[in-house]
């Protein structure tokens, strides 16, 4: 019995063959615009979302082209979409890492296509240093470092306090984690970590995970560390849903600089947070790709100012978003 | 005829099972290249018997002999081994597969594993053109007509180079012209020296094509002799010279005026021209042989097969029944004949079973009022004596017996005016038998008007006050009480002429 | 109104019905190339080819999955599962036996889908689930749910290139495997029991064929070829991650039933499947180049499974009426040579 | 090869362990649960913790009610339950400043009842296979939200709403638990005493039989879909309402964690049998089971190797009680 779809492998042949002739029109023109291809972590993300509008701001300010993938937080899809930009011959790359090491061989592809390639926001591995021209954004490392910093000072360097940690395996989670440990070794504090829970920078996963830490260790809980302000605001929910007063929250320090952490500290229920603002970390990656391309140098690392916002500046520094 | 062993010997076979006594001691011989027709009525013990030959059942007594060798069928795949082949009545076939697939199945012509196409599509086609069947070995065996799909069935049997070759019904779903086909087929099969078994109603066929005739009444072996000069109404006096013996109750019942009204009723390819009356406190009789389209007219009437042309009226005002929910309304009920498909969900309780159909009277704006509900399952168990009156048992642990009861109760519950019967008493051991009939005659007497479909001649003369004969889709006669079941053979196999 | 019906019930519409899925391909094509001047390019082709093979491997397995008319939710965990082995395990046992380990590790899963279906008897759907977020909570055990690296990125670097200009190492397998299966299934004697064992399991027994046995191949296979994605896919970027494949089997179920093979059994085909695949691939580019958002990319994709799947509803209503090209031509030719026979079939 | 069940008349005798087993399965399972967890940590048998186990079930829960009556009418699985989830998230937040919350919740049912339809109408009336057509719809869907909302994160400006639903009532019983216990009690009265919950066990239990006795069928399967659409949609508003924040990414995995609280309870995936308490002591069984996991500090991806493990046990126990019950 002849296959039903004895057309469909022609067809197929066809297309593949129709290539073949088709070899006219490069797939990004050449021309004037500089065309860059910008690989983001997400579309819809309370931090990616305003860097992605504040990287598009700074690309069509001078003039040049984003073509816009987004990995929607899959290391998977990222790699792929790597390639892609690569093959596509773009001027130049914007990489931001969901994995410390995944996008070492698309790296390299870009390496020998003599494409510049920078990465945005997350850390990689020191494996992958030689693949990539810069690492603009924020130091989560130093962010872990200043919040371990931050909290030895208020819990008077001793203390039980629990982590919730952002998406498994993210260099941001592990940047942000390592440095706020090592801080606390470094200074030699006694505060010890009761448990570490992963909540992929989402609210809604923070509020279930805090339910079983406020069940497990309730009011051993001395201080809080948050990988970001939004999934702080998922402890807070939780804590209030216990049925503990506000007033009795422990210490809570975030990262981001979000408003909702800024209204917190005003009203005495949140430590501090750190000013890590998206549309400074989108504009900063977009002007250095471009200056590379243009042939100018650029350091390897760029890193866009923190600022530890607490009681004490709240109402002389600018929330991030 | 060669003068060797039989190709097949059964002797004193009985089976039965608890509550039917299916076959009482007996016995066939087949010998090669011989015809040997089986005829009798439902029930009978005809299914039964070549249930055994194909090893489905081991029979309680008796042997089995092919060639002269007493042999034990252990099941359907060691029956097709010993060179038994099985042709049910209902196909089963694989759609998705071609003619040639679906004859060699399990065994098609290979090198190295792969399919042999040449050798598949000659073999196939070689099988076809031995049985002069006209079907194309490459057609997709889903997409070929019901006759055709037959003769691919008797093909694949064919092909697996049998002894014996049984045919249960072939030509049940066949026109005349197709059922020709198939005696070609018979004869080019009889001629190749198969011994073959052909068990079927309409008893033309029988005479043009079987050598032997084996009549078999209430399991129980009547006559086997030559087919040579028998006639349609030797075959029917033995099938059903026997004395009433089991009497059915029946209550003289003042008969009203016409309830049911069918005129001119007609569905593509199942029946035509249909016209029939019942009326109120009558038990309508309509008999006709497998294939003749009664249940097919009792579905459309309720509206579970939309009718092509033709109109039904109940109590005068006419019913456009595309939907069973438009024949409930009009007070029309049907008890179906398969009672395990379309009868009862075996899931739920025999309470739930009997108000599923009448729910709108016990619920209150689709709330339903549990008491009420479960006045209306007692009364209508107890009344109809399903036992134990249990109404909260799953409907599943009740005797075939019961579960009609329960399909029974379902339908008066809906309080209908017009009854329809399917088989109401097959499968269903002899005391549920007599039950079910006196509360079919307290339904005519409370002025029902009940339509009754049943291949038992006995049954149906005795309980029907008219009788409507089908044969192939048309009313070949309407009987008046006291007709005998000659007169309904007669008609019901197409001797009489409309 | 019924030249409507008769048009709808001419054969030339049936028998286009029936090759829907080379037609869409042919439409994809067409529609990506006006939007993406550059998109028919051979090298951005072979490009899309390659980003489509991991789910392309799971799909070949799942096709014979769902041709037996069973289901399996499992690929994307055994795909991840198995290249956590491969990547894992290339310091002790060095990198080529760490991905035939990996392989194994697909296998395993796959007879442990076959023990629950086939021996336990549990309803595919829901063993599938149960096996799924088994395999993928040990990912997550094993790498304590941290992505880690293998030993040198170059080896995998080999994997994902380009071979000689012309299509990568996942693009050549997953075509060759496409085409292989069709041959068997369309040729071998065990691919047509296959169908068999799909359209009608108890007329397959009553002929000898042991449907359960094949029910828990085709179960062992889609393990193996989730797994050889699996391998494939870690070694390319050089990590194991418990999180790979989260998408892929529902992409994968995706792909197979746009190819036309029915979720109900009995009905599919290997080319089918790869026609499903280009669609998507295609597809996927296309929209990227052009800039679309990922949302629209999944309502395109959906729109498309759902028009292909009453297609298929509507072509399996057509039960009287044979549909294959062959017999399409036959009852031309017939027709042409003696008219009168072949309408006088009887009513 | 079994040969064919002979239809004979004889009562068919009730295994014990068959018959009842899996009427007291599920509630001895939870006790056993209660005496482990209580024996391992001392805080599980807390209020707190209980009530806290009762909140984290309680969205879940809804969305397993109208899965039930999914499973009971044969309707396989809705795996379009992310969409649907979303649908309702995504417009009550976006909704609530410019026509108030609660209008805004109304809406966002709406659609998401809507979507339900559209499944009802393609797998009831259509025929498809409930599986992969919910998966494509609920793939369009959840691209249609994201398109509609831009791909951005929608906030809500309703804290009141959140504080009336993350509240106690009488400052002891959480107000979404009570919602959710409300949706229950009512998802159980609908399907166990009106006459569209006994149409759906019959249809489930046998299609045929039910046509032939004057139901509608096809209405009866997509009203399925279109009740657990609505539910879905109902618990994406409360869960938008409590954290006043919605990604279209929200509803992920609530229909693999409805599925398996159903399978758990002992809901057969053939249709015509089990029932919502049911569906909800398996739902009561999963999460005591992970919460105690939680306090032995067990994370919550490995946590997923107990609950596979844990559907499998529970259909193939169902699958060899039924076998061996003498009704296959």
């Amino acid at each position: 019995m002849r296959s039903i779809t004895t057309v469909g492998a022609v067809a197929a042949v066809a297309a593949l063959a129709l290539s073949g002739c088709a070899a006219s029109g490069e797939a990004g023109a050449e021309g004037d615009s500089l065309d860059i291809c910008y690989v983001t972590a997400a579309e819809s993300h309370a931090y990616v979302t305003p860097a992605n509008k504040a990287f598009d701001e700074a690309a069509a300010a001078a003039g040049a082209t984003v073509n816009r993938l987004s990995q929607e937080f899959d290391v998977q899809k990222g790699t792929d979409q790597l390639t892609t930009c690569v093959s596509q011959g773009a001027d130049g790359i914007v990489l931001w890492p969901l994995d410390p090491q995944a996008y070492i061989p698309g790296m390299i592809a870009a390496k020998d296509a003599g494409i510049p390639l920078i990465i945005i926001n997350s850390p990689m591995d020191a494996a992958a240093e030689e693949y990539y021209d810069s690492f603009t954004g924020p130091d989560v490392y130093e962010e872990g470092e200043l919040s371990g910093e931050a909290l030895n000072e208020v819990l008077g360097g001793t203390g039980k306090v629990v982590i919730i940690a952002g998406q498994a395996g993210n260099g941001t989670t592990i940047g942000r984690t390592d440095g706020f440990t090592d801080k606390l070794a470094e200074l030699g504090s006694k505060i010890e970590v009761l448990q570490v829970v992963n909540a992929d920078f989402d609210q809604q996963k923070a509020l279930e995970a805090s339910r079983d830490l406020i069940t497990r260790f309730g009011d051993e809980i001395q201080g809080v560390y948050a990988n970001d302000d939004t999934m702080a605001l998922g402890f807070i929910d939780a804590w209030k849903e216990s049925g503990r007063s506000l007033d009795a929250l422990p210490p809570i320090v975030g990262i981001n600089g979000q408003v909702q952490a800024f209204d917190l500290i005003r009203a005495g229920q949140y430590y501090a947070t750190i000013v890590q603002s998206p549309a400074e970390d989108g504009k900063l990656a977009a002007e250095t790709i471009i200056k590379l391309i243009k042939g100018g140098s650029v350091d390897k690392r760029l890193p866009i100012p923190l600022t530890v916002v607490t009681s004490a500046n709240v109402d002389s520094v600018e929330p991030a978003f | 005829m060669s003068t060797s062993a039989p190709a097949l010997r059964m002797s004193g076979i009985s089976k039965s099972f608890p509550g039917i006594r299916a076959l009482t001691s007996v016995g066939l011989e087949v010998a090669a290249g011989e015809v040997h027709a089986i005829v009798g009525e439902n029930g009978a013990g005809k299914s039964t018997l070549m249930k055994i030959l194909a090893g489905v059942y081991q029979p309680d007594e008796g042997t089995i002999e092919l060639q002269g060798e007493a042999v034990r069928i252990a099941g359907p795949i060691d029956a097709r081994k010993r060179g038994i082949g099985m042709v049910y009545q209902e196909l089963n076939l694989v759609p998705d597969l071609s003619v040639a697939e679906n004859i060699t199945l399990g065994a098609p012509p290979s090198r190295f594993g792969f399919v042999d196409r040449k050798a598949l599509r000659a073999r196939a086609a070689a099988v076809l053109d031995e049985l002069g069947a006209k079907v194309h070995p490459d057609d997709l065996v889903g997409s070929l007509p019901v006759s055709q799909q037959q003769l691919v069935e008797i093909a694949k049997a064919y092909a697996s180079s049998p002894r014996i070759i049984v045919l249960d019904e072939p030509t049940s779903s066949l026109s005349e012209n197709e059922a020709q086909a198939l005696f070609r087929v018979v004869e080019r099969m009889k001629a190749a020296g198969i011994a073959i078994i052909y068990i079927s109603h309409r008893l033309r066929e029988v005479i043009e094509l079987a050598d032997q005739v084996t009549v078999l009444r209430d399991g129980r072996l009547v006559e086997t002799r030559s087919a040579e000069g028998i006639t349609a109404a030797d075959m029917i006096r033995l099938m059903v010279g026997r004395d009433l013996t089991d009497v059915f109750p029946k209550t003289e019942v003042p008969i009203g005026d016409v309830v049911l009204e069918v005129r001119d009723l007609s569905r593509k390819g199942e029946f035509d021209g249909i016209d029939l009356d019942v009326r109120a406190g009558e038990i309508v009789g309509l008999a006709g042989i497998v294939g003749a389209g009664r249940t097919e007219v009792a579905r459309a009437i309720f509206g579970l097969d939309r009718a092509d042309r033709g109109v039904v009226r109940v109590n005068g005002d006419p019913v456009h029944a595309h939907q069973p929910r438009q024949g409930v309304d009009a007070g029309i009920a049907y008890v179906p004949e398969d009672r395990k498909r379309d009868g009862l969900i075996p899931q739920l309780t025999v309470k739930e079973n009997i108000t599923l159909a009448s729910l709108g009277e016990v619920s209150t704006a689709g709330w339903i009022r549990g008491r009420a509900e479960r006045r209306v399952a007692t009364d209508k168990a107890t009344e109809l004596g399903v036992s134990p009156p249990v109404i909260d048992r799953r409907v599943d642990t009740y005797s075939g017996g019961n579960q009609q009861k329960v399909v029974f109760a379902k339908w008066l519950a809906t309080k209908p005016a017009v009854l329809i019967l399917d088989e109401p008493t097959r499968g269903v051991d002899v005391g549920a038998k007599a039950d079910i009939h006196s509360i079919i005659g307290q339904l005519a007497a409370q002025g029902t008007a009940i339509l009754m479909i049943s291949s038992e001649l006995p049954e149906v003369l005795a309980v029907s006050d008219r009788i409507y004969v089908l044969h192939e889709g048309r009313v070949s006669a309407e009987l008046p009480r006291g007709a005998s079941e000659q007169d309904v053979m007669r008609a019901a196999t197409g001797e009489v002429a409309a | 109104m019924n030249t409507v019906r008769r048009a709808f019930d001419s054969d030339v519409f049936l028998g286009l019905v029936r090759y829907r899925v080379a037609i869409i391909l042919v439409a994809t094509v067409v529609i990506a190339a006006s939007m993406v001047p550059g998109i028919l390019e051979f090298r951005v082709l072979s490009l899309s080819l390659d980003r489509i093979g991991t789910t392309a491997l799971v799909a070949a397995g799942l096709t014979l999955v769902l041709i037996t008319g069973k289901l399996d939710l499992s690929g994307g965990a055994i795909l991840a599962l198995s290249g956590i082995a491969a990547i894992g395990l290339q310091e002790q046992f060095g990198q080529v036996p760490a991905a035939l380990i990996g392989l194994g590790v697909g296998v395993l899963a796959g007879a442990v889908n076959g023990f629950l279906v086939v021996t336990l008897g549990i309803n595919s759907l829901v063993a599938t689930l149960a096996s799924m977020l088994f395999f993928r909570a040990l990912c997550h055990v094993l790498t304590d749910s941290r992505p880690f690296s293998g030993l040198d990125p170059l080896f995998g670097l080999a994997v994902s290139r380009p071979i000689a200009g012309t299509f990568t190492l996942r693009t050549i397998l997953f075509v060759a495997l496409l085409v292989i299966l069709h041959v068997w299934l369309t040729r071998a004697v065990a691919g047509r029991n296959l169908f068999a064992v799909g359209s009608n399991p108890a007329s397959a027994e009553a002929s000898g064929i042991r449907s359960n046995g094949y029910v828990f191949g085709t179960f062992v296979f889609a393990g193996f070829t989730a797994g050889a994605a699996g391998v494939i896919q870690s070694l390319s970027v050089n990590t194991g991650s418990p999180v790979f494949g989260e998408s892929t089997s529902l992409l994968a179920i995706a792909a197979v039933v746009i190819g036309g093979t029915r979720l109900e059994g009995g009905r599919g085909s290997a080319l089918g499947t790869l026609g499903g695949l280009l669609v998507m691939a295609i597809l996927t580019t296309a929209m990227e180049f052009s800039n679309v958002p990922a949302y629209i990319q999944s309502i395109v994709t959906g729109v498309i499974l759902l028009l292909l799947i009453l297609l298929d509803r509507f072509v399996s209503g057509k039960k009287g009426r044979d549909l294959s090209l062959t017999a399409l031509l036959r009852s031309l030719r017939e027709s042409r040579r003696n008219p009168e026979t072949e309408r006088t079939h009887a009513p | 090869m079994s040969a064919p069940t002979v239809s004979t008349d004889r009562v068919v005798k009730q295994g014990f362990l068959a018959r009842y087993g899996t009427q007291f399965a599920m509630p001895a399972g939870i006790l056993v649960l209660l005496v482990v967890g209580t024996v391992l940590s001392d805080r599980f048998l807390s209020v707190g913790n209980l009530t806290n186990v009762l909140i984290n079930m309680s969205i879940v829960g809804i969305i397993v009610v109208g899965m039930t009556f999914v499973f009971v009418t044969r309707g396989m699985a809705d795996l379009s339950v992310p969409a649907t989830l979303a649908v309702g998230g995504l417009l009550v937040l976006m909704l609530d400043d410019v026509i108030g919350t609660w209008p805004a919740a109304l809406i966002g049912l709406a659609v998401a009842t809507f979507a339900g339809l559209v499944n009802g109408l393609l797998i009831g009336y259509a025929g498809l296979n409930p599986v992969i057509t919910t998966l494509a719809s609920g793939t369009i869907v959840l691209g249609i939200a994201q398109a509609f909302v831009g791909g951005v994160i929608v906030y809500g400006e309703d804290p009141a709403a959140k504080d009336f639903l993350t509240g106690r009532l009488f400052d002891v019983v959480p107000m979404i638990v009570l919602i959710f216990a409300v949706v229950a009690v009512l998802g159980h009265l609908v399907l166990s005493r009106t006459v569209f919950g006994r149409w759906t066990y019959a249809v489930g239990g046998n299609p045929h039989a039910t046509e032939a006795s004057a139901v509608p069928v096809r209405r009866v399967k997509a009203g399925a879909f279109v009740l657990t659409a609505a539910l879905a949609g109902f618990a994406g508003v409360l869960l938008g309402i409590s954290l006043q924040a919605a990604r279209p990414g929200i509803g992920a995995g609530y229909e693999f964690d409805a599925i398996t609280a159903v399978v758990v309870g002992g809901v057969s995936l053939l249709g015509g049998s089990g029932s919502i308490p049911r569906a909800i002591g398996g739902l009561l069984f999963v999460q005591l089971l992970t919460n105690i996991l939680t306090l032995q500090g067990v994370p919550s991806e490995p946590q997923g190797m107990v609950k596979g493990a844990l559907i499998a046990g529970a259909v193939a126990l169902d699958v060899y009680l039924r076998r061996r019950g003498g009704r296959e």
